[in-house]
């Protein structure tokens, strides 16, 4: 199979690739952009350690063609923090010990972050279906839905 | 395998008609991936359609509304007019799979992708929809229930493609509702799911009636005893009892990882009593 | 120099705090590297064949084509990993699990696999490896599997701990027995009297990272291996073993982790990926997909449990039995025998008397999974208790507290229990607002206790002070849920100096000395143990560095909240040594400043926990929804509050998996059904409320801070607790985990219709 | 002089015996004499066996005095999750 050449932009930066026409495009951030951040977890859409952001919607990077990323807008969990500042998600994660493990951890921040881009203060109950796609195992869930709460109070400014 | 992404419909169809022995047409690709992982899947042409003009618009016309085949679920709960219109066909589109699946997934890659249990075919038979099927002659509308043959077939000839689908305007004092069982509260395929349209007289009384069910036979099941059983009611408790008993009836299950068939049987009637209820209160009866 | 290990109570500056990890940014932008994360120049892409049958004889493999193909490098069957293991059962077991030597004794068994420049490659070849299987009849279910009729798996193994030793071959692997006193007097006393049978069904651990590593094997017998896992040097030993390399040889890295709970404390294809390497004279990646990681790792055992437990009508129990057949997969292994050792162990009582039966199925290899063996055994036995206490008209928590076990206690496993912590923990469930709060329709509550061993075992860190006085700690002990963070804690705590002064990493197994598995719940307990002494021989060290530079006998410098003090007035009042002024002269001094402690952490103690939880239950479709979850539980003392919490949660959301949804599902065919998350169902975050948790502090006496290891107890309650709660609301006795929606409406119709 | 008593799964390997009287002190001394009285016991000494001591579990450490009166036993080495 000949190789697709892709152009796309990936947290801002204009990203040249080629893949496979079968290739996911968590393969291509993986294996070829170096970009180790995203998880596989499953392969099949049903973990969501993959998550990214795509035209401002979270989906699972498994679950694209690498092809599919022409001229697409991707954010990936390297992009989340600006330069050494991090994300206030990122911050609140740790505060409250919302991972142990961590292999779920970028998939749940790139997926809180697009719940937190659409919706600056939801309840619990829509904090807990919007992330019902990213498994963890380890915590319980309890602290990642605090962190995510925490955080949405400081991003609108108000204390936590 | 070659990746191609025609700029019109005509080339789609074109490509596909062409097309060796198996091709597979990429809109949200949340089954379609998935298939494409397993060691021994073969395919000669994956055709992406979402670089076809309107293929991801949502648009009204004087009949209704057409969406288009690449017309993500998580968008129709954001087109308000579509969402007011049709409550049931959208909640069941958004009960298909996890945030990051809502973000790719299309009612008419549910549809193609044939599952008995698929979420959104049950509410579209209700809705009486029909999709518009573009093919190397040229397109013919065709009722949502007639595609789907069998688990993972489908009545679409070689080179034709599923470009829209067409919901018409509700009629006055109607209402939609679709209700499915899962043993978690998401990620799960539906165990069983039931949609329900009806439309009201002036005085209340349920004057026409659609019943689908999803995942109790090879393909969605269009009950008509089910619906018989509440036109000319104002869903009362006999009425909704012989809904029940109907789609438990209606219901052809098979015994899976996912449930037994008596299971599947019984808890079909209980969400269709729900599923009622609710289109009724929709429909504005009281 | 011998190591006091007893509790001396302090007032504690770091430990009980909770500050911010040291792992915690990379875990959060994505730099932490774990199994898959890791890459070697040159490395080729692993592959393994599995067997598409249950049971099936292996009468030849051929390679040859495979191995022609274009782009493969390397083919290996069982002929690759020659048997060395002379005799040792259990590792002739992971060796035959890793690659089949004559029998596919289970769906997803390793037969052969290859190493090629890449995936598709591999694939390919896979393909053309022809395997000539006998199918053979296979046995699936672990009560089928102890039935004469049943096709034996293997024709060597004679049911052990019989008299006299039975002559036929067996499923039934080994009959172990525990207990004490005369439970048929006591039965005869008993005014009531509670007997029932319950299953449990197969569950994996879930963790969300597949098994992955690197292996490289050179030329010149050196290896290296990086890999995820729950002990690299315990790897280490068992690859060098299967493989005929020397130990030294072998440099073992662990990557970051993401998940264990006792699935990543045995090997699966590392061996594989080793002996790939080997034969192909390059680096080998081997990452198993997530239907590998449900058909051909580790899950626990699948259960029928049979109790009888006799009481007065004052509530005093009289006696108690249980019989306990668990599956082990192919090859025998002890679990049923740790099913029961901890069914009664929370409970003092005169007649006791537990059976264990090890059952041998077609079913993947059982390896640890969090309290192994616990949790199916207090479903049981914590299920029948709730049922006496209603039949008595009792409640059910004052029955607990009325037979719990104390100091001075004989267990039901045998030895006599020091100071332990159940009573309060039940006491303080009693006192609980959630065991007062008014429930809804159709919703019910539950409690359950629990039991788990904890101990020490084989520990090695390295304490160094750098020339700015800040100290880098070097542990053994694989960091799943924040024992970097733990550690650093009980480092700065003995030292006196601040947590942000102290820098855990995790060590291969080339720098540092043998450190046992992490498991056990001995990650905190035996490595804080080991940590405490090695701060103590480094504070030595100091002291005598402070006397070289006051020029005072060492005798006359103690130390106290981090610094070093000259005693007495003989010497003036110099002012105290800091840390770090006394590393900023370590050149002069005798070089660099360092504490080292090698030590078996032994005592840990017992743990124990009682859980609350409200379940509602929709009557018409059977499903059910955890509506508040209450975690009680002892832990010594909590090092870092926010971890221990976590174990709580952590244990309680998987044992509501476990109890709710999770399942090995098999068809006719032998075949594993649901092998993905899809239909493996663990919670999602929709599934359940927050889980409240309560850390009780009772004082282990064998730990200098009171510690005791708390990372296994939380899963124990659930599957009793969760079958309580839906009983009462349901008003019919749950005894088949998981409580499937399906299970709970033929119950209730059940009901109606007798 | 010390009271051993052994779980189920050894005293076929001891004469059938629950309950053997050894002098030790040390764990190390009990399990040397107890592996020379009874051969067949010596393969689980090597991995399968920890010692309670009064209630409190010893997995390895064969340095563990053994006081005159203690409850001593020996139980199934343990493995984790």
């Amino acid at each position: 199979m000949s190789s697709i050449a892709v152009s796309t932009t990936i947290n801002d930066d204009d990203v040249e690739f080629l893949c496979q026409p079968d290739e996911t495009l968590l393969d291509v951030l993986r294996n070829r952009l170096g970009l180790m951040g995203s998880k596989e977890g499953c392969g099949t859409g049903d973990c969501g350690a993959c998550s990214t952001i795509m035209d401002g919607r979270v989906v699972c990077s498994c679950l694209v063609l690498g092809a599919e990323a022409q001229g697409r807008k991707i954010e990936t969990i390297e992009g989340m923090a600006q330069g050494s500042d991090l994300h206030p998600l990122q911050t609140k994660f740790i505060e409250h010990a919302a991972l142990q493990c961590g292999i779920c951890t970028p998939g749940f921040l790139i997926a809180a972050k697009a719940l937190l881009d659409r919706n600056p203060d939801p309840t619990e109950t829509e904090i807990r279906f919007w992330l019902a796609g990213n498994l963890c195992r380890c915590t319980g869930y309890d602290k990642i839905v605090r962190a995510v709460q925490d955080a949405a109070a400081e991003m609108r400014g108000e204390p936590a | 395998m070659r990746y191609e992404r025609p700029d019109t419909i005509q080339d789609a169809t074109a490509l596909l008609a062409s097309a060796e022995a198996n091709s597979f047409v990429l809109a949200g690709g949340t089954d379609l991936l998935v298939r494409m992982q397993n060691d021994d899947f073969e395919a000669d042409l994956i055709l992406d359609i979402k670089s076809i003009p309107g293929m991801d618009a949502v648009s009204q016309n004087d009949e209704g509304f057409v969406i288009g085949a690449a017309v993500p679920a998580a968008a129709l709960s954001e087109h308000a007019a579509l969402a007011s219109a049709w409550p049931g066909v959208v909640e069941a589109a958004n009960l298909i799979g996890s945030t990051q699946i809502q973000g790719r997934c299309t009612m008419v890659g549910n549809l193609c992708n044939a599952s008995p249990a698929a979420d959104s075919v049950p509410a579209l038979v209700a809705a009486g929809a029909r999709v518009r099927v573009a093919g190397p002659a040229g397109a013919r509308d065709v009722a949502i229930i007639d595609i789907p043959t069998g688990p993972g077939k489908t009545s679409l000839q070689k080179g034709e493609i599923v470009e829209a689908v067409l919901l018409p305007h509700p009629a006055p004092r109607s209402g939609d509702a679709y209700l499915r069982f899962i043993p978690r509260t998401e990620m799960d395929i539906a165990v069983i799911g039931v949609g329900v349209y009806l439309a009201l007289d002036e005085a209340g009384i349920v004057s026409s009636a659609r019943i689908a069910l999803g995942a109790v036979g090879p393909k969605v099941v269009l009950a008509d005893e089910a619906a018989a059983a509440i036109i000319g009611t104002r869903l009362e408790q006999k009425a909704l009892d012989a809904l029940a008993a109907a789609c438990s009836a209606a219901s052809q299950p098979i015994d899976d990882k996912r449930g037994t068939v008596a299971f599947r049987k019984k808890v079909a009637g209980v969400l269709a009593r729900r599923a009622a209820t609710a289109a009724y209160a929709r429909a504005g009866g009281k | 120099m011998s190591f006091d290990s007893a509790y001396q109570s302090r007032k504690f500056n770091s430990v009980g705090t909770r500050p911010l990890r040291p792992d915690g940014v990379d875990k959060v932008t994505g730099r932490a590297r774990y199994g898959a994360d890791f890459n070697m120049p040159g490395q080729l892409v692993a592959r393994v064949l599995r067997s598409p049958h249950a049971h099936a004889r292996i009468k030849s493999i051929d390679t040859t084509r495979a191995a022609s193909l274009k782009g493969v490098k390397a083919v290996v069957t069982a002929a690759d990993l020659p048997d060395l293991t002379d005799g040792d059962a259990s590792l002739f077991a992971i060796l035959d699990n890793c690659m089949a030597r004559t029998k596919a004794m289970y769906d997803g068994h390793a037969v052969a696999a290859v190493a090629a420049i890449d995936e598709k490659t591999a694939k390919a070849a896979l393909k053309l490896i022809a395997v000539d299987y006998e199918v053979l009849p296979h046995v699936v279910d672990v009560d089928e599997a102890t039935r004469p009729e049943a096709p034996v798996l293997n024709e060597t193994v004679f049911t052990q701990g019989v008299e006299p030793a039975p002559t036929t071959p067996s499923n039934v692997a080994n009959r172990s027995e525990f207990g004490h006193g005369d439970i048929a007097a006591g039965f005869a006393q008993a005014d009531v009297i509670v007997e029932r049978s319950y299953k449990t069904e197969q569950t994996h651990q879930g963790y969300i990272e597949p098994h992955a590593c690197v292996a490289n094997c050179s030329p010149d017998g050196t290896a290296d291996l990086w890999v995820c896992t729950q002990g690299h040097f315990v790897f280490r030993q068992t690859c060098s073993d299967l493989l005929g390399l020397e130990v030294s040889k072998l440099r073992v890295t662990s990557s970051e982790i993401g998940g264990g709970f006792g699935g990543k404390t045995h090997v699966w294809a590392e061996p594989v990926a080793l002996a790939l390497s080997r034969k192909a004279g390059r680096p080998v990646k081997l990452v198993m997909s997530r239907a590998e990681v449900f058909r051909a790792s580790g899950p626990t055992s699948a259960t029928s449990i049979d109790v009888k437990i006799g009481a007065g009508k004052d509530g005093t129990i009289t006696a108690a039995s249980a019989t306990l057949r668990y599956s082990n997969g192919p090859y025998a292994d002890m679990w049923a025998e740790l099913g029961a050792m901890t069914s009664f162990a929370c409970y003092d009582l005169e007649n006791v008397k537990t059976v264990g039966l090890e059952v041998l199925v077609n079913r993947p290899k059982v390896a640890a999974y969090r309290a192994p063996s616990a949790p199916m055994a207090a479903f049981a036995v914590e299920s029948a208790m709730d049922e006496l206490a209603a039949k008595i008209g009792m409640d059910a928590v004052d029955l607990r507290i009325k037979n719990v076990a104390k100091e001075g206690s004989r267990s039901s496993y045998g030895p006599v229990y020091g100071p332990i912590g159940i009573g309060p923990t039940l006491e303080a469930a009693k006192a609980h607002p959630h065991m007062s709060a008014p429930l809804r329709k159709n919703q019910g509550r539950g409690m359950a206790c629990g039991f788990w061993f904890n101990f020490g075992g084989q520990t090695c860190t390295d304490l160094n002070v750098n020339a700015d006085g800040t100290v880098s700690l070097a542990v053994g002990t694989v960091d799943v849920g924040g024992s970097r963070a733990s550690l650093s804690l009980i480092a700065a705590e003995e030292l006196g100096i601040p947590y942000e002064d102290v820098k855990a990493v995790v060590s291969d197994t080339a720098t540092l000395g043998y450190n046992d598995m992490t498991d056990g719940s001995r990650g905190t307990f035996s490595t804080s143990m080991a940590t405490i002494s090695a701060a103590r021989n480094a504070i030595e060290v100091m002291r005598k560095r402070a006397a070289l530079m006051w020029e005072i006998p060492p005798e006359d410098v103690y130390w106290e909240d981090g610094h070093a003090h000259a005693a007495g007035t003989r010497h003036g009042n110099r002012a105290p040594l800091s840390v770090k002024e006394i590393a900023a002269e370590a050149a002069n001094t005798g070089g660099p400043v360092a504490g080292h402690s090698e030590l078996v952490a032994d005592g840990a103690g017992v743990s124990f926990a009682t859980h609350i939880c409200d379940i509602e239950v929709d009557p018409e479709t059977g499903s059910s929804r955890v509506v508040r979850y209450t975690v009680i539980q002892d832990a010594g003392k909590a090092v870092h509050p926010a971890y221990v919490e976590g174990q709580y949660q952590g244990g309680a959301a998987q044992g509501i998996g476990w109890a709710l949804n999770e399942e090995y599902i098999y068809g006719e065919d032998g075949r594993l059904q649901n092998p993905g998350f899809l239909d493996y169902r663990i919670p999602v975050c929709s599934d359940l409320p927050m889980i409240d948790t309560q850390i009780l502090e009772i004082p282990n006496p064998n730990h200098p801070y009171g510690v005791r290891g708390v990372g296994e107890t939380s899963i124990v309650p659930p599957l009793a607790a969760i079958a309580n709660a839906v009983s009462k609301a349901v008003g019919v006795r749950m005894t088949h985990i998981p409580i499937s929606p399906p299970r709970i409406l033929a119950a209730l119709s059940d009901d109606k219709g007798s | 002089m010390v009271d051993v008593t052994l779980w189920s799964g050894l005293r076929p390997l001891a004469d059938h015996q629950e309950v053997v009287h050894v002098e030790a002190r040390t764990i190390r001394e009990l399990l040397r004499k107890l592996a020379e009285r009874y051969p067949g016991l010596r393969d689980p000494i090597r991995g399968q066996v920890a010692v309670a001591v009064d209630g409190v579990i010893f997995r390895d450490d064969w340095s563990q005095e053994l006081p005159e009166d203690a409850e001593v036993m020996l139980i199934r080495r343990i493995p984790g999750g």
